[in-house]
């Protein structure tokens, strides 16, 4: 049988960067096939090239037998294969329908008008077929980021894709939804959809994958069988070392209680409690994690702790303070640090470079700026030591951090939060988009910090991350603390209940 | 059809003997069809009885003045016998040029320089202002049908002004003591646009009061009041122009224009121009250009003036000879009316 | 042997890109190369209406063709006309004749220059005050307004003020600044109108700000006229400022009404504006807020009342362009202020938003407008024409990327002409 | 957030109907065939200049020089009615001198990459300079003439009170309604309308969609230059007069339309309303004059009202990549 894809000798250069080198790459018709590697090592540049974004520099694209060559998306589209970027292409603000139907709307009139029932039918109808959940009629704007993505989905099955791309589809999913996206996968290689994913999660690639590829530094370093790898051979692939895949953390030291949380209930924007008298403390010296599906108000509930948003009522307190109606500004001062969910509208100036980045939040305090004139040189000496410590890469100050991988841009972000000398982290998904060597960094610096007395507030939606490194751990429902868990004794399936709103049967209560 | 034709002979740059003269233009330029146009006829006149060499600017805003005042004052190709200055607003930059410049001559319209070298003329607007004022509101109360247009039972008048500024106040407020004169019940709607320029609001504004029962609209707007001539037009009713004969300048609209309040710039501008060429130009002085210097003038309407019954002529005339003789005497500000 | 050369030729492209992205050099060619451009393209436009017009002898013969007006006069005016026609006719050095460069008696101070400086000390402010507020993410179009409320606060405040003070070099050193002074703040003020209704009421400021235009502009009409009329003027103005209350002029003779001074602080605001942005706090949070709003919320900016900030400051440079023009060009008021806020706008565009930009910006349309004079007043091509100019300028400067392409053609390809094929 | 906008909008349009409720009453006073008319005939270039505006920022490209397009086929409107005695050709020729104009503005924002701000602001100068001076060159003056739009009364509708006002106008007023619904139903109802929206919302997720972004708003753009040059001919056709002192007869109605839109939030009916409001309140205005308030301050109301019905109404949204160039393959 011929393969769905085989890419030959494909070279990718950018000015100065070779991102693809004389790669190869052949994927089975009905398969799922896994590509892995560190941030950078040019994942995304590879698939780019195989749906027409880029041209490539040489090489050979072959799709079902017939050498291609595409000159823009259209063309990979009309040779079946279709894509789902890392940041969805959806307009926010139309329904599920008009996404997905976008650019091939059904029409009546002759033409001269689109067929809104056509199109929702058409819509229901893949929906059924491919068991994907998902309301024709909603607006984007109002829907999980799953839910979103499955829109994705719909979108290139629309368009009749026979290969599709995902580019790290599970970064940003809850546990449940990626079991769901999983079992998407299933239904679509059984009717002979091949499908092609890039992750960062080994776990996931052996389990869902029939293949996997690993890419380093551009290149191949080999296809293995998903069921005959380890992950340590994966690992080692990727990073070319030994890498530690179990976070080893010490019995915490618990202190003073850095973060106190009374009763706070926090509305969104539309005025609908989202965070209702949620109540808890985080000591210095300890992590406490915060599990849950995403959506269920901990993102509100840490803008609140972070002064982004003010809650509608109870208080919080920072170092034995009431800090409920400070600003921001005043939480960044007493030492709060805060490594936010969502990376390019938070974290960082996109059109900053990393110097001016490295100074965002520190720009009020002494140290870098003395009566309000900045010391540059301070504030590049001292982004030159995260972006070294923190191997950040390219390793230029200057750079301007959208011209950073997402990887690169987090692992910024954590070592400027980090470097801040804080009473208290708040971090949010601290490691999303973040390879595998660079994430087991990143858990020991956290780790190091809470050693030395820091209060870590931890929300992420890594399982194994929350329950690796949280010394207590919260689930959070539906605007709720349902239950405070011991992370050690806990099961992941006791877990999962937990986060969809159901007591497990046994107790599993962390001891306060 | 373009570019530079055979010098034929019978043109502007030719003997020596004949003085040459710059103007500047006020804001707003040539093609007003008043004001501007109205000045530059007596520089057209002096061009073809004096054979002088012209040459002329239109600055854009007021600060641009003293440069071009300037400009042609120190201009030595040709070295201009005489620099024109249009419009009130040349009164101050041009304080400051003349005295830079003693060796030029200046002429100003519608302001006073007290300088050796500069002869200013102003205008009595509000007598001739007075003049239309009392013909619109005799007019209104007599009524008064034309082929293409006729009054209406109300007895009302109204005013459209462009700019509001002291000068235009002048006309509004001699307009208004004219009708005020023929008789005080008649009432007067008066509108300000705030540009010179502005045909369609013109037009709206003009249409507006003759939906409400205005008979007659006198505007002193530059080119707005193009839009003025066009309601009348449309409405059926009747405008008078100001500046120049605007039933010839305007004549499209020649059916509806009673009459016009000229501003004989013209012949200020003539009679400086000619002061230079006979060498009797009388720096230092300021003329002052009323009824009886026939500086402002009420001029009927080309098309329907001779419509106007002669008893209301009469009547004008007298009222005239009572500006004249002093025995009426006119506000210049439409809140003293 | 093409891999080597192609590989060379990636390491040259890269070295060209990564300098065109920075390089205030590459700004400053494409500056030029726009302005040389406009006035190719401007020739043009010259002589084809030459040729759609009558006149009696031609301004020019090319090609054997009579035009009627002569493009090289009219930029020779437009340019050398705005400085007071510096250039010595005989100094023709590509014919090898080296006389003085400059005009025997052509003095830097004279009136042309004059007038080309004081545009240029007015649209330095207004432009500063347009890239002040784009850099912080803010549009203001009201600058306009800003100014007229800033050069409206200062003649009323000096004339209530002058009679206080001494006369004299005392009297100049206190009402000066104080003129100043209540521009600034008069135009900040009314600035901080459409801030706050930003930040406060989430009022679009491209809308408040030109709405606010034109209220600035009949509100000063309706004070003037109504309450401080000089009399006997026939325009709406006030009475003229006491001679002790206009910026004095230094080496200008001060009938030309510039002073150096006025252009000297108007620099020195650039350089204020320049270390503001760079070097402080609140500098880091405008930009930051301009950029990404979330982000600066992030970082601990209070983005609200930034906005204020930036629109306030953005209008106390308004309003300070609006005291210059009082002070130093009209020395009163008058109604119907020229149109510096909106030439603001193009000047800080052109300057890419960067105050120092600004400082090169400014000058440019300084000459243009003292050219147009020149043009107007010595040849016989309509100045409108002057307009159009301006545009192409300012519209060749908006493309970049087309003098980037034909940089690329002529430099990157030529060192390999047959290689090219290889890459897309 | 982007709830908290539908929200907003949601909330928007309620309180939008409120305002002009309320405005409309305190105003009936005013009401009559000859208000609405004048409120009609001031509408019309602002509300084609606000529709090509429309068309262009929703598709992602600001189009800033409507005020320029306004200018440039208000003149030649006159210059080719002029020439040959026939206002439609006239009228048509006006509209393809602002197409043209939109093409070059499209060259050069969409191939060039140029700043769209930027852009616009040269179109509107290239305008407001060449159609005085063509003006000049052609007439001596910048100011001319031609014949005009002669009205069309439609029997009997004409006759009814207040409304009346809309079956006896000049042509270019009964295009207007039709431009006004026909943009609304473009824009929402055909597979171009929703192109257009894509493309100014995320125009990568049209352009991986497989649809051209370039081209999509290559035809915005043009549209822009086609409607906005209605609007410009109607202005100076109506009158039969092209005026080219200081800011031209256009005198700012260009950014008036801009205005317009965004307190419109870029709905062709939203933008309707807005501009009658503010054209409705010209004519009150002029009415208003005639009391005790100085005229100079009773000009300032229309200006006053609009920021004061967008306090109230508050946010405007402008599509999340106006403004910003679009290559399609960039990340
Ligand atoms: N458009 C571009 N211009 C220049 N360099 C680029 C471009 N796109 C990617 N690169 C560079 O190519 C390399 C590979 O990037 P790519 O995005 O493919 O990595 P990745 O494997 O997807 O990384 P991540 O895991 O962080 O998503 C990186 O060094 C990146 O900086
Ligand atoms: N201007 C640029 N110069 C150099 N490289 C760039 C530029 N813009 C984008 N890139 C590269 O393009 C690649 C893709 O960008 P993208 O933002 O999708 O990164 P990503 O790694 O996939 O990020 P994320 O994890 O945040 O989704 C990145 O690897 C980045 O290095
Ligand atoms: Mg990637
Ligand atoms: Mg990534």
């Amino acid at each position: 049988m011929t393969p769905a894809v085989s890419l030959d000798g494909i070279t990718k250069r950018f000015p100065g960067v070779l991102a693809n080198d004389d790669v190869d790459l052949t994927v089975e018709r009905g398969t799922v096939h896994a590509l892995l590697g560190e941030n950078g090592a040019g994942k995304t540049t590879l698939m780019n090239v195989l749906y027409g974004l880029y041209e490539p520099t040489a090489g050979q694209i072959v799709v079902d037998g017939t050498e291609r060559s595409f000159q823009t998306p259209q063309d990979a589209i009309d040779a079946g294969i279709g894509m789902i970027h890392q940041h969805f292409m959806l307009v926010d603000s139309m329904t599920v329908a008009e996404n997905v139907t976008l650019g091939a709307e059904p029409r009546k009139w002759g033409g001269m008008a689109i067929d809104r029932d056509q199109a929702r039918q058409d819509v229901a109808h893949l929906c059924d077929r491919f068991g994907l959940d998902v309301d024709p009629e909603a607006r984007i704007s109002e829907l999980s980021v799953g839910v979103q993505q499955r829109t994705e989905i719909l979108k290139a099955l629309y368009r009749g894709t026979d290969v599709l791309i995902l580019d790290e589809p599970t970064a940003v999913l809850t546990p449940q939804e990626v079991e769901e996206l999983l079992s998407v996968f299933e239904l679509l290689t059984e009717q002979d959809k091949t499908i092609i994913f890039i992750t960062h999660k080994l776990g996931e690639a052996m389990r869902a994958a029939d293949e996997i590829t690993v890419l380093r530094d551009g290149r191949n370093v080999g296809t293995v069988d998903a069921e005959e790898t380890t992950r340590e051979e994966l690992a080692e692939l990727m990073v070319g070392r030994e890498v530690l895949l179990e976070i080893e953390t010490s019995p915490p030291d618990p202190g003073e209680v850095a973060l106190s949380v009374d009763d706070l209930t926090v509305v969104n924007e539309q005025e609908i409690d989202v965070v209702s008298d949620v109540s808890f403390a985080v000591r210095r010296g300890e992590v406490f994690g915060i599990a849950g599906v995403d959506g269920n108000g901990q993102s509100e509930l840490i803008e609140a702790i972070t002064g982004l948003r003010y809650p509608q009522a109870g208080t919080i307190g920072f170092n034995g303070r009431e800090i409920t109606d400070d600003s921001r500004r005043e939480r960044i001062d007493q030492g709060m640090a805060y490594i936010p969910a969502d990376r390019h509208e938070r974290g960082v100036v996109m059109e900053f470079d990393l110097v001016e980045n490295g100074l965002l939040g520190s720009q009020h305090g002494e140290v870098f700026a003395n009566n309000g004139r900045i010391d540059w040189s301070h504030t590049r000496e001292h982004t030159e030591t995260i972006i070294e410590e923190y191997d950040v890469q390219p390793p230029d100050p200057d750079a301007t951090v959208s011209s950073l991988s997402g990887g690169n841009q987090q692992k910024f972000i954590v070592g400027r939060e980090f470097a801040r000398d804080p009473r208290l982290v708040v971090a949010a998904h601290p490691t999303r988009g973040v390879d595998i060597g660079s994430t087991e960094f990143i858990h020991e610096r956290l780790l190091e910090l809470r050693n030395a007395g820091v209060g870590v507030l931890l929300v992420s939606s890594k399982l194994e991350e929350v329950r690796g490194l949280s010394d207590r751990l919260a689930v959070m429902y539906e605007g709720e603390f349902v239950d405070t868990v011991d992370p050690g004794a806990v099961t992941e399936e006791e877990l999962g209940l937990l986060m969809a709103g159901e007591q497990p049967e046994r107790e599993v209560h962390a001891d306060e | 059809t373009g570019g530079p034709t055979e010098n034929d002979g019978d043109t502007e740059n030719t003997d020596g003997g004949s003085a040459s003269v710059a103007v500047v233009y006020a804001t707003g330029g040539l093609g007003d069809g008043s004001f501007n146009d109205q000045a530059q006829t007596g520089l057209e006149r002096a061009k073809e009885e004096l054979s002088i060499q012209t040459e002329h600017s239109q600055p854009s805003d007021t600060s641009e003045f003293s440069r071009f005042q300037s400009q042609y004052a120190q201009s030595t190709s040709p070295d201009y016998d005489l620099v024109c200055c249009i419009g009130s607003l040349q009164g101050d930059p041009l304080s400051d040029t003349a005295p830079q410049f003693p060796d030029q001559q200046f002429m100003l319209v519608d302001a006073n320089v007290d300088e050796p070298n500069v002869e200013s003329y102003q205008f009595r607007e509000e007598e001739g202002s007075f003049q239309v004022g009392h013909l619109a509101g005799l007019l209104t109360t007599d009524g008064l049908s034309t082929g293409a247009a006729s009054t209406t039972d109300a007895t009302s008048v109204g005013f459209i002004g462009g700019k509001e500024n002291p000068l235009i106040k002048k006309f509004e407020a001699g307009f208004k003591a004219g009708v005020a004169y023929t008789d005080d019940s008649i009432d007067i709607t008066s509108n300000y646009i705030g540009s010179f320029n502005d045909v369609t609001r013109g037009k709206e504004a003009a249409l507006t009061q003759y939906n409400n029962g205005v008979d007659i609209i006198y505007h002193a707007s530059g080119n707005t009041g193009t839009g003025v001539f066009q309601a009348a037009q449309e409405a059926g009713r009747y405008a008078i122009g100001v500046d120049s004969d605007q039933s010839k300048t305007e004549s499209k609209y020649a059916d509806h224009i009673l009459a016009s309040m000229v501003k004989y710039v013209n012949i200020a501008m003539f009679d400086a121009i000619e002061g230079v060429v006979e060498e009797s130009f009388e720096g230092g002085t300021a003329t002052e250009l009323g009824l009886e210097q026939e500086g402002v003038k009420t001029v009927y309407g080309e098309a329907i003036g001779s419509e106007i019954p002669d008893e209301i002529k009469s009547k004008l005339e007298t009222s005239k000879e009572q500006i004249v003789s002093g025995e009426i005497s006119i506000p210049t500000d439409p809140s003293n009316v | 042997m093409s891999d080597v050369l192609s590989r060379a030729k990636e390491r040259l492209r890269a070295v060209l890109e990564r300098s065109a992205r920075l390089s205030a050099v590459e700004r400053i060619l494409i500056s030029t190369a726009a302005l040389v451009l406009a006035v190719l393209v401007g020739a043009v436009l010259i002589l084809v209406s030459g040729r759609m017009t009558t006149c009696t002898t031609a301004a020019a013969t090319y090609f054997g063709v009579g035009f009627c007006y002569d493009p090289v006069t009219v930029f020779d005016r437009l340019f050398f006309g705005a400085l007071g026609d510096p250039m010595n006719p005989l100094f023709r050095p590509f014919q090898g004749e080296f006389a003085p460069p400059f005009r025997k008696g052509w003095s830097p101070f004279n009136a042309a220059m004059a007038v080309t400086l004081r545009e240029t000390t007015v649209l330095v402010l207004t432009g500063l005050s347009v890239a002040l507020a784009f850099r912080s993410g803010v549009f203001n179009i009201g600058t306009q307004g800003q100014l007229v409320a800033g050069a409206l606060a200062s003649a009323l405040g000096l004339l209530v003020l002058a009679p206080l003070v001494p006369g004299g070099v005392m009297g100049t050193v206190l009402l000066v600044p104080t003129g100043l002074g209540i521009g600034a703040v008069a135009g900040g003020l009314y600035g901080a109108i459409p801030g706050v209704l930003k930040a406060y009421a989430d009022a679009n400021e491209v809308i408040t700000t030109i709405m606010l235009n034109f209220v600035a502009a009949q509100f000063a009409l309706y004070l003037v006229s109504n309450h401080f009329q000089r009399p006997d003027s026939q325009v709406v103005e006030t009475v003229p400022l006491p001679d002790g209350a206009t910026i004095p002029s230094v080496v200008f003779d001060p009938r030309m009404k510039f002073s150096l001074f006025a252009l000297a602080i108007a620099i020195g605001f650039g350089g204020v504006i320049y270390y503001l942005l760079r070097y402080t706090t609140l500098g880091y949070d405008l930009r930051t807020s301009g950029l990404q709003p979330t982000g600066a919320e992030y970082g601990g900016v209070k983005t609200k009342r930034t906005i204020v900030a930036s629109l306030t400051l953005s209008g106390a440079l308004g309003g300070l362009g609006g005291a210059m023009y009082v002070m130093m060009i009209l020395g009163n008021f008058q109604t119907g202020v020229p149109s510096y806020g909106f030439d603001g706008i193009t000047v800080a565009i052109l300057a890419g938003n960067n105050p120092l930009g600004v400082l090169f910006a400014a000058p440019l349309f300084g000459i243009i407008k003292s050219g147009a004079i020149v043009i107007d007043t010595s040849t016989s091509m309509p100045p409108q024409l002057v307009d159009v100019l301006r545009g192409l300028i300012v519209l060749f400067v908006a493309m970049p990327e087309f003098f980037r392409m034909i940089g690329r053609r002529t430099i990157a390809e030529k060192p390999n002409p047959d290689g090219g094929e290889e890459d897309a | 957030m982007r709830e908290l906008v539908s929200i907003g909008r949601r909330r928007g349009t309620l309180v939008w109907i409120v305002v002009l409720a309320l405005v409309g009453v305190s105003l009936s006073g005013f009401v009559n065939k000859g208000t609405v008319s004048s409120t009609l005939r001031l509408s019309v270039p602002i509300a084609f200049a606000a529709l090509g505006g429309i068309f262009a920022e929703k598709s992602g490209v600001i189009n800033i020089g409507l005020e320029g397009h306004l200018i440039i086929s208000a003149f030649v409107g006159i210059y080719a009615t002029d020439l040959t005695g026939n206002v439609w050709i006239g009228f048509v020729s006006g509209v393809l001198a602002s197409t043209l104009l939109a093409a070059v503005f499209a060259v050069v924002c969409l191939e060039f990459r140029a700043d769209q701000i930027i852009a616009g602001l040269a179109v509107w100068f290239v305008a407001l300079g060449l159609a005085p001076f063509l003006s000049t060159v052609i007439y001596g003056s910048v100011n001319a003439d031609s014949a005009s739009f002669a009205p069309i009364t439609i029997p009997g509708l004409s006759k009814l009170p207040g409304v009346g006002a809309l079956f006896d106008a000049a042509p270019p007023v009964y295009l207007m309604f039709l431009a006004v619904g026909g943009s609304w139903y473009v824009l929402n109802r055909t597979a171009f309308g929703r192109w257009v929206h894509a493309s100014g919302e995320n125009p990568q997720a049209l352009d991986t969609a497989g649809v051209s972004v370039r081209r999509v708003r290559y035809v915005s753009v043009l549209l822009s230059g086609v409607l906005a040059g209605i609007g410009g001919a109607s202005l100076s056709l109506s009158l039969g007069e092209f005026s080219g002192n200081g800011q031209t007869m256009v005198d700012g109605r260009g950014f008036i339309a801009i205005v317009v839109y965004l307190l419109g939030n870029y709905n062709p009916i939203g933008a309707f309303l807005s501009t009658t409001l503010f054209a409705g309140l010209q004519t009150v205005q002029i009415q208003l004059q005639s009391g005790y308030l100085p005229s100079s301050l009773v000009q300032t109301i229309p200006y006053l009202t609009v920021i004061v019905v967008l306090a109230v109404v508050g946010r405007t949204r402008t599509p999340d990549a106006a403004g910003d160039h679009y290559e399609s393959g960039e990340e």
